[in-house]
């Protein structure tokens, strides 16, 4: 038997990488071709960033804010999600819910605007203990109610079943929304979105042109980082978060080694919904609107950046929700709003061709 | 022999269903004209004949008995019916279910009779949306329109309140009497007037080339060429125009523009916003870039009228240096709610007709009925609703002789003239548009909407 | 109690809460199929010692249905009724009529279905399906004669059975997660529509074109399968799912946006489409309106309005999807699906392409989603972008779990259950509720702030969201494998429960090595 | 050959021609070299084996060879063809079949079905045909059906069980429906991964002698990957031994068996590990 050098397979590369590249180059000529329909007009972004370059840095300042939103949210979906492979299509409708209680809880306090900076203080604090509350037992509830029964069913059922309580809660809200007799706060019509008090401070730490950053933006984007940080450790390092990963791991294998799997999967469960409450609260103080049907949209972009940043990381669903933030900023100043939404979701289609697990996600290895 | 067993009883069993089901037709039957089809036959439309053949046949179906007996007691005496088809389910709700209190209270206070009493009037309020969707379904509307036409109890339609629904009802309704409806929301002006909407409206949605559609509230063509001229009386020269990328918001926004540019505004941009986002600062701060003296929503409340208002605000465009200017989508108490009393203050809106508040004599006294009795300030399309809930009335009572009588009720609708109403006086042109053509705009104070002025149109 | 009586209670109590809804002679249409119902539940159960005794058993189950039919009746027409405020409109005379009815209806089903039962394999299978065809064609004709007026509602539910079916293909049997189906579903409408209107300048306007392009309209949402399908091929699980459902996004926002439609080429800057004046290609929020209906000698033109030419397309459009897909299923393509769907490595390794099956299921899901595309502008006449939206790829996909996934009985069933409780009884019930509130509660409220709170806030009308939901939820836990569940799935989840008691069983042991 | 004996179609060659080749294949996973220069050959008619403690690459090599994972270097030849970088069904429609340490059959499928799945490859209904149920995918579709039956029955499991689904079945019932799932692709080459890894004594001595008779009847060519050394010593022809991913002893296994290095590798570092590991894997497939 002839013994040849082992022949590393390269001959064909080459006309492959050439071919690749001929495919990039047409679909970049495709994508100029067709997109100024869509805003993709390459020139004319050009010359309005070229004009005042500033307001990229404002777009992008927008961009990390909303992104921390949608991060906090999808911090959410992907802790629930890491534990029982569930899309809880709940969780949104349970962070639109403790946006509700938290109207009704500063309504009953009576802070607003003009309250002076202790009271306003203790309302928000009042407001996100039971905003937390709230949550974290409506969303344990959920899971004990609808969910738990359903964990050895066919991987869908439960899908079905969050979709039913998403129905269900928007429904409450609707109902909590009409409640202008117990609670003024919530305005005549009960489907109208609901305003809120305007307690985050204001002020603006720095002013360039079309640059405006505000105490707020700054407050939002710490929180979320914060949150994000507090929850990776918690999940690397206590008692409780290794357990939820041993559980994440290999179910049965948690039972074996004596770890109870139903009281681990219900404290997801709390602590998801307290995130919801947390998320709920601030969302309710930063963008100064809730409405019933906030969830939907709310939950189909926390979601896809929880997807984005590969689903079950805890750092992956804050870089999926800047980059969903970011980008539509982005579009919504130099493409065309009208097309925002389907460009935020070609991106990620893109992505996932490319990283079909995510940014972060790591494969779950199934060979042979 | 076993396998003929079966299929006997199985035919036997088909038999009797059709027997059965032939049965209700035919005892239904004898009270219509022979030539009508026994589905389409209901006793009220003859009663004379209905009150000789009323002794129930043995087979009476119950549901054929029902205006039978109605129409037993003898005499012009009837039970019609008025159904609303509008989106109660969903984010709607708050705007559709004042006009469904409006149209109840218009029907409370005729104590639900019509020709002095002769004639007994129900409502139905029907929901053209569904919970799958939470919005106005198309197929949900074809069907409820294909339902009113069926029942022949059905003098009018009201509704609907999304221009896109009217366009799939109107043809059906159309070809069914026709079914006159009455629209206390439908903006789309190419509906009704030929050469405003696109090629071949509106007479592609008039099979039978009777008009069967009104609306009593003054169409987007209107409003958005007021809407334009106020705009540059009030000193704005530069205008950024936005729209909620539906029908109504959009085709109204775009009359806007075009009336804008004819007139001599510079239109700085157009943009469509995603109703259903959390926020709007990117494209705020794009506009800001701009520099617009004045920006122009052609839209909704529910679709975040508010949160626009507010972040339009935020990045720094100030009431006084940039006005904020909505149609009357906008007009109602919930879109101060959403907006907050800080940022609405001072945004214009226009609307068809004198609001409410500002209402004298008689509409005075219904703006104070429909507050003690819903325990609500009427929102503006409360008075729409009220106002196409009297024009059936007053329809019906002209047309007492004869009150199911879809053809003689539309006629009746369409010759409104100088209608005394709680929105002025007002009458239908031929093609079912309301006369009333003076606008009023209004502005947001101290969280209230104020009248400002009449603004006539051109 | 026998267990004829049982299941004619079981079967009885669930058409009882139809009649309670609408009473008239709801209790025919219903009596006819609880009794059929019955008779089938029983069969399943009892073994027949003889025909005779399994005709006397059906009829026995279908006779119990129908008495309660008659109680149910009853209690309409004399308690709900006026508790509604509305005139007691029948003499117990013919309410007594009409639960007789239903009774008689609903024994002879029971016994034809109990007749048909005890047959054959194959004369067995013709017969049910000859009772189910017999019924089919006679609904609405029952329909219109009782005047429940359900045949429109019946008509689009329809064209959600048949997207669910199409579905069912790409989750039942291959196993992929589709989040955004409506797409497909609006690529078959608009493809119809362009070409069935004056939108941009084709309108085809010869009597038979409607049934050229509802073929055409297949073709083009079975292509747009291949397409959006090729990027998900790395793609699994839930990755998969959300990329779908990018798509469902997109293609709504396309739709909604192609009103002007003009390109030119980037470097050059040649104007190549839409130089004169930019295309309007989708009339944007507009949409789409009038588009023609289908012609067909002898019955005509179709109407709107004239429900029986629609309803009899729509059934044959799902039988023709039955029959298709059944064909496929157990066909070697059908196999490959299936085999994808349990072990991809597996199914990769006895020789199955993974990259074209895949393709295949999505192209075929959307094919049939084209069809029922194709109707849906037809029949409605027009459409509009936002018909297409998150919630209807949401729904189809509740139909295809909850009737059970990989299950064409089971999947048309979720369908009609879904959709008609959406449409139909859902509705009628806050109406009724409501209605019962207004005459019979609100009058005996003093307190006007009370009465005020009652009427707006607890108005029944306002909660068929959660109606909606309860209805899903409920389902889902209490049959989790979906209503019929294939019975491959059925053993998949019952090895699930073995396997994690299998477990348990071990842990119990190991601690006391 | 009794008329059960299902009709692989010849393979056309001469025993003695070489079938498959190996030749330096080596297979890294980031630093890990997982097989390491590998050569190895099988020809026409043999019963080969691949022997080695856990971690050895055998797998890895098989996974090569069936397309799972494309070598990092070398080349592998079957039939005359370069094989390396097919993807696994072209390479079973290239002629090899294979079955799976830890059974994987399509477990809720029924044993006919994952039958009829083997035969994918091999039939050539395509969609418009299918839908128009043409003629020719009736019978073809029957014709498969019958051989179905016949593949069941040759394996010993009887055609009584084609409508059970492959799930309830008896653990050597599953085996031997993989057997007959592999067979279906008309394979030349059978590659079989620890066939007898959870089996009695008893079932195991059946298997062995099955494993012949599929060389003696059928013609097959068949390459093992064996833990159990009595099966291997038994029926190869030929016996290769990896270690730590590289080829130590090759040759008959009595060769094999007294070679140092292959005592060495069994014995020197968990030879009772191995056994725990087997026994393990046993009672995990029984509960599963």
């Amino acid at each position: 038997m002839a013994t040849t050098s082992p022949t590393v397979r390269t001959g064909s590369a080459l006309p492959r990488w050439a071919r690749n590249l001929a495919l990039t180059l047409l679909i970049l000529y495709i994508v100029l071709l067709v997109g100024p329909i869509a805003g993709l007009d390459a020139p004319r972004i050009w010359q309005s960033i070229a004009a005042e370059p500033k307001t990229l840095v404002q777009v992008a300042l927008v961009g990390l804010a909303n992104g921390s939103i949608i991060a906090i949210i999808a911090l959410g979906y992907t802790l629930v999600y890491g534990i029982i492979e569930l899309i809880n299509f709940a969780h949104a409708d349970v962070f639109m819910l403790t946006a509700f209680m938290s109207l009704t809880v500063l309504g009953a306090i009576g802070v607003d605007q003009k309250s002076s900076s202790g009271q306003i203080f203790v309302g928000v604090l009042v407001a996100l203990v039971v905003a937390v509350l709230f949550g974290a037992l409506l969303n344990a509830s959920i899971e004990r109610l609808a969910y738990r029964r359903l964990r050895n069913a066919p991987r869908l059922a439960p899908l079905i079943s969050a979709i039913g309580v998403s129905f269900i809660l928007q429904n409450l809200g609707l109902f909590w929304g009409g409640l202008r007799i117990i609670f003024p706060v919530m305005g005549v019509n009960a489907a109208a979105p609901k305003t809120f008090p305007q307690l985050l401070p204001e002020g603006i730490l720095f002013q360039d042109g079309p640059i405006i950053f505000r105490q707020k933006d700054l407050i939002i984007i710490l929180a979320s980082v914060a949150f994000m940080i507090a929850l990776r450790l918690f999940v690397q390092y206590t008692r409780l978060g290794k357990a939820m990963r041993a559980t994440a791991q290999n179910r049965d294998a948690a039972k074996i080694m004596g770890i109870n799997v139903d009281t681990v999967i219900a404290f997801t469960f709390l602590l998801g919904g307290g995130l919801a409450g947390v998320a709920g609260l601030l969302v309710g103080l930063y963008n100064g609107t809730i409405v019933f049907n906030m969830g939907l949209t709310a939950g189909l972009r926390a979601f896809t950046a929880a997807v984005l940043g590969g689903i079950g990381n805890i750092t992956g669903a804050m870089l999926g929700g800047f980059l969903i933030g970011l980008l539509a900023a982005f579009s919504d100043v130099y493409f065309s709003s009208r097309w925002t939404n389907a460009w935020v979701f070609a991106i990620l289609v893109v992505i996932l061709i490319f990283r079909p697990l995510g940014l972060l996600g790591e494969a779950g290895g199934e060979k042979a | 022999m076993k396998r003929t067993q079966w299929l006997v009883l199985l035919t036997a069993l088909l038999m009797l269903a059709v027997t059965v089901a032939c049965g209700g037709g035919q005892t239904a039957a004898p009270a219509a004209a022979p030539t009508t089809a026994p589905a389409a036959a209901k006793p009220t439309e003859a009663p004379a004949k209905a009150a000789a053949t009323a002794a129930p046949a043995p087979t009476q179906a119950p549901a054929a008995a029902k205006p039978t007996e109605a129409a037993a007691k003898a005499g012009p005496s009837a039970t019609i019916k008025i159904v609303s088809s509008l989106p109660m389910t969903g984010s709607s709700l708050g705007q559709t279910q004042t006009v469904v209190n409006a149209i109840k209270q218009a029907l409370d206070e005729a104590q639900s009779k019509a020709c002095n009493g002769a004639v007994t009037i129900t409502f139905e309020a029907w929901d053209d949306a569904t919970a799958a969707r939470g919005a106005w379904d198309p197929d949900q509307e074809t069907q409820n329109a294909n339902k009113a036409a069926a029942d022949k109890s059905i003098v009018a339609y009201i509704g609907t309140f999304n221009s896109g629904a009217a366009k799939l009802s109107i043809p059906i309704l159309n070809q069914a009497g026709p079914l006159v409806m009455i629209s206390p929301a439908n903006t789309y002006p190419g509906l009704t007037k030929p050469g405003k909407g696109e090629a071949g409206e509106p007479d592609k949605y008039y099979p039978t080339k009777v008009r069967n559609y009104t609306r009593v509230v003054p169409a987007d063509d209107l409003q958005g060429a007021v809407g334009a001229s106020w705009a540059k009386q009030l000193g704005a020269t530069k205008v950024y125009i936005l729209d909620d990328q539906e029908l109504y918001g959009k085709g109204l926004a775009d009359v806007f523009e075009a009336s804008a540019k004819k007139i001599g505004l510079q239109v700085l941009g157009r943009d469509g916003i995603d109703g259903k986002a959390q926020d709007y600062r990117a494209l705020m701060t794009k506009i800001k870039g701009l520099n617009p003296d004045l920006i122009y929503y052609g839209g909704i409340t529910q679709n975040n009228a508010g949160q626009l208002v507010k972040d339009m605000r935020a990045a720094g465009m100030a009431a006084a240096t940039t006005k904020f200017m909505g149609p009357d989508g906008i007009f109602e108490q919930a879109f101060i709610d959403a907006a907050g009393k800080d940022a609405a203050e001072g945004v214009y809106v226009t609307f068809g007709g004198i609001p409410p508040a500002k209402l004298e004599g008689d509409a005075k006294k219904w703006y104070d009925a429909y507050k003690a009795k819903f325990n609500a300030e009427p929102e503006a399309y409360a008075v729409y609703g009220y106002e196409a809930a009297k024009v059936v009335l007053a329809a019906i009572n002209k047309s007492c002789a004869n009150p199911t009588d879809r053809k003689a009720i539309r006629d009746a609708v369409f010759a409104t003239k100088d209608y005394k109403g709680v929105l002025g006086t007002w009458s239908f042109d031929e093609n079912g548009d309301t006369t009333l053509t003076d606008m009023s705009g209004s502005q947001v104070k101290a969280g209230k909407f104020e009248f400002v002025s009449t603004l006539k149109s051109q | 109690m026998s267990p004829a009586v049982r299941t004619g209670i079981s079967a009885g109590l669930l058409a009882v809460v139809v009649v309670l809804l609408f009473g008239n002679l709801s209790g025919v249409v219903l009596g006819l199929l609880a009794g059929a119902g019955a008779a089938i539940l029983l069969d399943s159960r009892v073994e027949w010692p003889n025909r005779n005794a399994a005709i006397v058993g059906g009829a026995t189950a279908g006779a119990v249905a129908g008495l309660l039919i008659l109680v149910g009746q009853f209690i309409h027409d004399l308690f709900l009724m006026p508790l509604a405020g509305q005139p007691v409109a029948t003499a117990p005379g013919s309410t007594l009529q009409a639960g007789l009815i239903a009774v008689v209806l609903a024994a002879l089903a029971g016994a034809a279905v109990g007749a048909i039962v005890t047959q054959a394999e194959r004369p067995r299978q013709l017969g049910l399906l000859g009772l189910l065809v017999a019924f089919v064609i006679l609904f609405p004709f029952l329909d219109q004669q009782i005047q429940l007026g359900w045949t429109p509602t019946v008509i689009s539910v329809l064209i959600y059975v048949v997207l669910a079916l199409g579905l069912n293909i790409v989750v039942g049997y291959a196993g992929l997660l589709d989040l955004g189906y409506a797409a497909f579903f609006a690529i078959g409408a608009y493809t119809t529509g362009l070409l069935l209107s004056p939108q941009i300048g084709i309108n085809w306007d010869h009597p038979l074109s409607f049934w050229l392009v509802i073929w055409i309209a297949a073709a083009v949402a079975g292509l747009f399968g291949l397409i959006l399908g090729a990027p998900t091929l790395p793609l699994r699980g839930d990755y998969l799912a959300i990329v779908t459902l990018g798509f469902g996004e997109i293609v709504p926002i396309v739709f909604r946006n192609l009103t002007r439609v003009e390109i030119k080429e980037p470097f050059t800057g040649t104007c190549l489409i839409g130089c004169d004046k930019a295309i309007n290609l989708t009339g944007g929020e507009a949409g789409i309106n009038p588009i023609s209906h289908p012609w067909l000698p002898l019955v005509g033109q179709f109407r709107t309005g004239q429900d029986l030419p629609w309803y009899f397309l729509i059934v044959a459009i799902i039988a023709l999807t039955i029959f298709l897909i059944s064909r496929l299923r157990n066909s070697r393509l059908g196999r490959a699906w299936t085999a994808m769907r349990e072990d991809e490595l597996a199914a990769s390794s006895m020789g199955i392409d993974i990259v074209r099956t895949k393709l295949l299921a999505f192209a075929m899901g959307a094919t049939f989603s084209g069809f029922g595309g194709a109707f849906f502008a037809s029949y409605i006449s027009a459409i509009f972008p936002g018909v297409f939206d998150f919630s209807v790829s949401v729904i189809i996909l509740c139909m295809v779990i909850l009737g059970g996934l990989g299950n064409i009985t089971g999947v048309i069933l979720g369908g009609l259950i879904i959709m008609m409780s959406d449409r139909l009884f859902l509705p009628q019930l806050a109406t009724l509720v409501k209605n019962i509130l207004n005459t019979s509660v609100l009058p005996t409220i003093a307190d006007p702030a009370m009465k005020d709170f009652v009427a707006t806030s607890v108005d029944p009308s306002q909660f068929r969201l959660l109606l909606f939901g309860l209805t899903l939820v409920i389902m889902m836990l209490v049959r989790p494998e979906g209503l019929i569940p294939n019975v491959r799935r059925r053993a998949e989840f019952h090895e699930a429960e073995a396997g994690a008691e299998a477990t348990v069983a071990t842990e119990a042991k190991a601690p006391a090595k | 050959m009794s008329a059960q004996v299902p009709s692989i179609p010849s393979n056309g060659s001469v025993n003695g021609n070489v079938l498959l080749e190996a030749k330096g294949v080596t297979k890294r996973f980031g630093g890990l070299v997982a097989v390491n220069n590998v050569d190895f050959t099988i020809t026409q008619g043999q019963i080969a084996s691949v022997i080695g403690p856990n971690g050895a690459g055998k797998t890895t090599f098989f996974n090569m060879i069936t397309g799972i994972y494309t070598p990092t270097e070398g080349t592998l030849t079957f039939n005359g063809s370069s094989i390396a970088g097919l993807k696994p069904n072209q390479i079973t429609a290239a002629g090899i079949g294979r079955t799976f340490q830890n059974i994987r059959l399509f477990a809720n499928m029924t044993a006919l079905e994952n039958v009829l799945v083997g035969m994918h490859t091999r039939l050539k209904a395509g969609l418009a045909p299918i839908l128009l149920q043409t003629p020719a995918v009736v019978h073809e579709e029957v014709r498969a059906r019958e051989r179905a039956l016949q593949l069941l029955d040759y394996v010993g499991l009887g055609r009584r069980i084609a409508p059970a689904a492959a799930r309830n079945l008896s653990y050597g019932d599953q085996r031997r429906l993989e057997v007959a799932r592999a067979l279906a692709t008309e394979p030349k080459l059978l590659l079989l991964d620890e066939p007898t890894a959870g089996m009695n004594p008893l079932e195991t001595a059946g298997m062995t002698t099955f494993i012949r008779r599929l060389r003696d009847e059928l013609g097959l060519t068949i390459l093992l990957i064996e833990h159990d050394m009595l099966v291997v010593m038994g029926i190869s022809d030929r016996v290769s031994v990896l270690d730590h991913g590289t080829k130590i002893a090759e040759g008959t296994p009595r060769e094999v068996q007294s070679s140092p290095q292959v005592i060495e590798a069994y014995l020197g570092q968990g030879g009772a590990e191995e056994k725990l590991a087997q026994m393990k894997e046993r009672s995990h497939a029984r509960t599963a």
